[in-house]
């Protein structure tokens, strides 16, 4: 491009083009977040009991901070790292890496006993 | 002994000045002057003024490239972080940590004001073209009127290193000037009626909506216009340590010693490309010139789009913020605040103005990645 | 104009993105959740997922190395101090700073449970291999192992650069899941007898001791093992920065703006590294399963030297401090003490499991030095 | 210079004598800021004037705090610049640039009124 | 599994190691025992004696460099910006964002104390050269006497890299040695009289002239000495952000994180030179001895000349203020002190004797620029 | 070395073999310690006098607070440079370098009054 009117419309409307698709998702920010509020709210119900596991150890309390206070979703990681991968190596794409993740959730259970690497393990001797 | 003085005074640098180079001196001490005294954006005249300063003194070879097997001067490897584009998105990630960008959020129109004042940039752009430069000359000249430092150093020092040094000394002048050069614009634009504006109060912004702004801008900055991302990546990296709550660490430290050890590399580097040879001719008056028409182009933009908008909510919105989308953050929406109040003491237009203020950060950014696209 | 609309959605990223990408920028994402709103290693997490989501943007040339007279791009520079071993030694160098090894001065014995837990290196190695790495790949692979960050990006830049992305992100992420891996296997291995050994109280360690422990250990390993020097030696300098009491200014930049700016350029450019046609291979899954597999080899490494040495003291060692033996300072001793205090709340390990924790940490430097001057 | 000793002699007289010009400008210094401490005081009257106008602005005043407190010099940076390209580039040097300078500073007026770039944009224009 | 021991045994440093080796492991040993414990420059010490332990472990390859397509050790890297002459000025930055030249703006006739003392350059380069030294060799060794540790690294790593080790040794450990090496010779070339000289009171510097103060020394030494701008350039220029009052985030950078992080790689990198091969030979010896030679002429240098200077005012200056000329900020101004107050200990000559102590940073920067423009 | 099952053992010994040795040396350094505790002791006796010197200056007492406790040892840097360099330069090594450190000691005396550089000097000029 080496007409300066042509660079000066492009940019001008690039600037306005991707400043007001900006706009158009920030407008949805706020029921978007009311959305993922509620939701939190739900997923954080079973959180007390560990925290309050955490508390009986007291004097130490303070430095074990760091460790994680809810386990449901602690697997997600390696699910999703899994889904990722798997869905770009095998033949079957996209789709699968989203059902997987889903798939993945309802085996988790008792977070702490259940070892997260059996499954994975089991996924890659496949 | 006779012919050792004469020899002495050879290797001195006196010998070998210039009348260029002693004018630049004297301009570096003014600079000095305005940074120093009038607080014009000390933080990067004073570095710029001593690196031009530096570079202007005859013979001391501190920005020669290494020849042979002698090394380098000083300046010479501190000018390869610019060179090499390395300097300015790291300083925009501490700039990015320390921006709070939930006036924006609050008011995503605000970004419409952000994205008219880059009319600062292009318009110059033409005008330059007309002037007789070339295209690439042309983009590095109209970004002045991004009025943002290292987005100006970024783009100028890949489409037309030698003009460091006029543009980054217009772009940060001016940005110290932005008081004097706004409000006779803003004023003359606008209607004591709209100058009266009350804005109504910007709702609160949570703490996830702020952690997940800066992904989302860069993911849409990122695939609109992949040639903004160093710039708008970095800045939203940044952001991101900011407001995780959990980096802390990364946050303090992108906003204190890497932004400011960066600054003061990046001050004296394009200071030094001052030099009396490249600054002194005709073309460095006419960038300087350019620049603050640019400025007056930004502000002017914003302020008619701030009018635009007046009408569109039905007198909602004060024009005067409008102005502060030239971003010049946080210079700009404080004038706004001030030619408001001037009407209306009682008036605080400082909050609302603030999200053009950061969004023309983001417009800039922009504006540069599309003329690095299309220039380069 | 349809021309112009068509030829400018051609230089915007949404058309040149492969699938690949959109399923990495998903990853990136997810990544950045896990570490923002879960805690995972936060520090590391949040820049590599940035490097990633950076990387997979299409055509921004953010990763580009230098070509004819066009600069690189920002993290290709970045980059180079992964790739020159730069910024994993300086990182130790604040690690060391922020150590304090006293907990092992005053048990050497705990060392034995540092060495043990590289089983956690160097049964993977094997593993890998049978499932047909090449030798290089399996040292890489099995330094995930080793729960140290530094150490394995250390490795793996000079063994296999291609894997650095899903080691780092293996390694960081197995650390910050370590309370979620360990508590299984050590209850697995260990008896509810074992579990209630209450320990000895530590002794107190002077000050001199504190100062030649560096210098000593550097002189030790750097002659046993020349390989493990720059690990070892930064770790170490660190180290005695922080406890002669003479170099406070020295020890306080390593562990705060030293180290910070490392992290950053650290983080992104080794998420850089995970771009879709690398990450996106059957490869990739085998070595996430095989960092697991390594976590937990590394576990019952130390847990079962922790009941030899339960056997051995008659009684005195409680087995479950060996599990602190992977190193992930200072979360796997926080996960000693955690377990500990389930059979017994008044039972305090946490200062008993420091000691192979830290130990841990000399010991992947020393399983690094060994894997490089064997495969290098 | 391959002699020692000369490297010696040269050595020793340029440190004694690049100190000794330092040594003589030091002892002006304290008339030189006397001058300027007098300037200073004059040029500094018509300040409280404008300090107040900020200060109405009470709320956020601490936040204007940057803004400039006096507008007589704040053009001189464009006139210096202007000048010394100016004199640079044109055939008439030197002595032009200090003129410039000087013709300048009477035209300022009113400050925030008089927008400095109609100036500059007349002096490039020709 | 014998063969096996044996070749395990061959990877290991204690085979390869020489006696030369050895003996560098413990001088470097005794050194860290001299910073820690003994306080000698600790900040710079410990770096540099580290270093040198880490050069001397055998077949460690920390400070190899990049060869075929293997990269370089980690401290080869770090040496570049000694090599590149990067560190010393920039150390200067931070050295001028701490020093105060009040004092010698103040009492300008102190800078003739801190060029007599520059003698403690030029004697020993003479004697240098009789010595059979050639004449880069002399100036090395001559700029230990300047008792500045940036300076003396500058000049040496552009006129004999191969000298850095033993001088930059030297040049610490002198410094750390001061209170020990004057005392006697000031109270020789004195008498009681003269070191009971009570001086008059300075006059207030105001903040002026502490902005000016270094933007004029840079323009005068810079067209005096163009040799001489990297070093005093940066000192002037870490001064300028002390003292303006807007500057503040910069110096406070300059002064911490900046100069602590170059500390940190200038000392090891320096350290590192002092492998064995290079250090132990017959001519470190005469280097050593030389630097004490030459910190004695200084120290006389300044005192005779505070002699002169006594004489000429009619006994209104105490010549022991003379031996503070030689730099070593801030010991040797407190050695005037207690010399001064063990003849009257009312007696406060520490102020006036900052002025020649910071004289004398500024006439080695001097010296040194003569140096490297004669010898270049 | 290519087999992995060999680079196992190796690397697993090496990492015991070289934190066992750490132990041997760690076990050591109470009563190493204990030592040496012992020995400072004694070398500190003199100490108190030179304080008391400094502490008479009363006003920048805390400025001065950098110079050297105690000379008694204050030469030992130069001593161990200036032996471990003739070791390695002369003919007769190693044990010329423990000699010497010794020979200096007794020589030191008066600390502040016997200049160092007096020795140095006559060893260079050998
Ligand atoms: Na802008
Ligand atoms: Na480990
Ligand atoms: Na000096």
């Amino acid at each position: 491009m080496t007409n300066p009117w042509m660079i000066m419309v492009v940019g001008t409307m690039t600037v306005f083009i991707a400043l007001f698709v900006m706009i158009l998702f920030l407008l949805g920010f706020p029921k978007l977040f009311a959305i993922l509020k509620r939701k939190e709210h739900e997923s954080l119900a079973p959180l007390p009991q560990i925290v309050e596991v955490t508390k009986r150890t007291a004097p130490s309390a303070s430095q074990i901070a760091s460790a994680p206070s809810s386990s449901l979703q602690d697997e997600s990681l390696i699910a999703v790292l899994t889904a990722a991968v798997a869905a770009a190596s095998g033949s079957s794409a996209g789709s699968f890496a989203i059902t997987n993740v889903q798939q993945a959730q309802p085996e988790v259970g008792g977070g702490f006993n259940t070892p997260v690497w059996g499954r994975i393990e089991r996924l890659s001797r496949k | 002994m006779e012919q050792f003085l004469s020899q002495f005074i050879g290797t001195t640098g006196f010998i070998a000045m210039t009348w260029g180079q002693l004018l630049m001196l004297v301009v570096s001490c003014v600079l000095l002057y305005l940074g120093i005294a009038r607080g014009f954006e000390p933080l990067l005249l004073v570095p710029i003024a001593f690196g031009m300063l530096l570079a202007n003194l005859p013979m001391s070879g501190i920005t020669d490239p290494p020849k042979d097997n002698l090394v380098g001067g000083l300046i010479y490897y501190l000018y390869q972080g610019v060179k090499l584009g390395i300097y300015p998105p790291l300083i925009f990630l501490g700039i990015g940590a320390m921006t709070d960008f939930a006036p924006l959020i609050a008011n995503p129109w605000s970004l419409l004001l952000g994205a008219a004042a880059q009319l600062g940039i292009f318009i110059p752009f033409i005008a330059a073209y007309y002037l007789g430069f070339d295209l690439k000359s042309c983009g590095s000249i109209g970004i002045i009127g991004g009025a943002d430092g290292p987005t100006a150093i970024f783009v100028t020092s890949r489409l037309k290193p030698e003009l460091l040094g006029p543009i980054a000394i217009a772009a940060y002048s001016y940005m110290a000037l932005v008081p004097l050069i706004q409000p006779p614009i803003m004023k003359a634009l606008t209607t004591k009626k709209e100058r009266l504006v009350r804005m109504a109060q910007l709702r609160e912004v949570s703490k996830a909506e702020r952690i997940i702004f800066p992904i989302f801008v860069t993911l849409l900055i990122g695939l609109l216009l992949p040639a903004a991302v160093p710039l708008v990546g970095s800045l939203m990296l940044g952001n991101l340590f900011r407001e995780t709550g959990v980096t802390e660490r990364l946050s303090d430290t992108a906003q204190h010693a890497l932004i400011n050890t960066l600054t003061i590399f990046l001050g004296v580097s394009v200071g030094s490309t001052a030099s009396a040879e490249r600054f002194l001719n005709p073309q460095t008056l006419e960038i300087i010139a350019l620049g603050l028409f640019a400025f007056s182009c930004g502000t002017a933009g914003g302020v008619i789009f701030g009018k635009i908008m007046y009408w569109v909510t039905g007198g909602k919105v004060n024009p005067l913020i409008g102005s502060a989308g030239v971003s010049a953050v946080p210079v700009a929406a404080r004038v706004s605040q001030v030619v408001g109040s001037k009407e209306d003491p009682t008036n605080f237009l400082l909050m609302h103005a603030m999200g053009p203020n950061v969004a023309g950060v983001i417009g800039s950014a922009v504006a540069a990645g599309v003329l690095l696209s299309v220039l380069n």
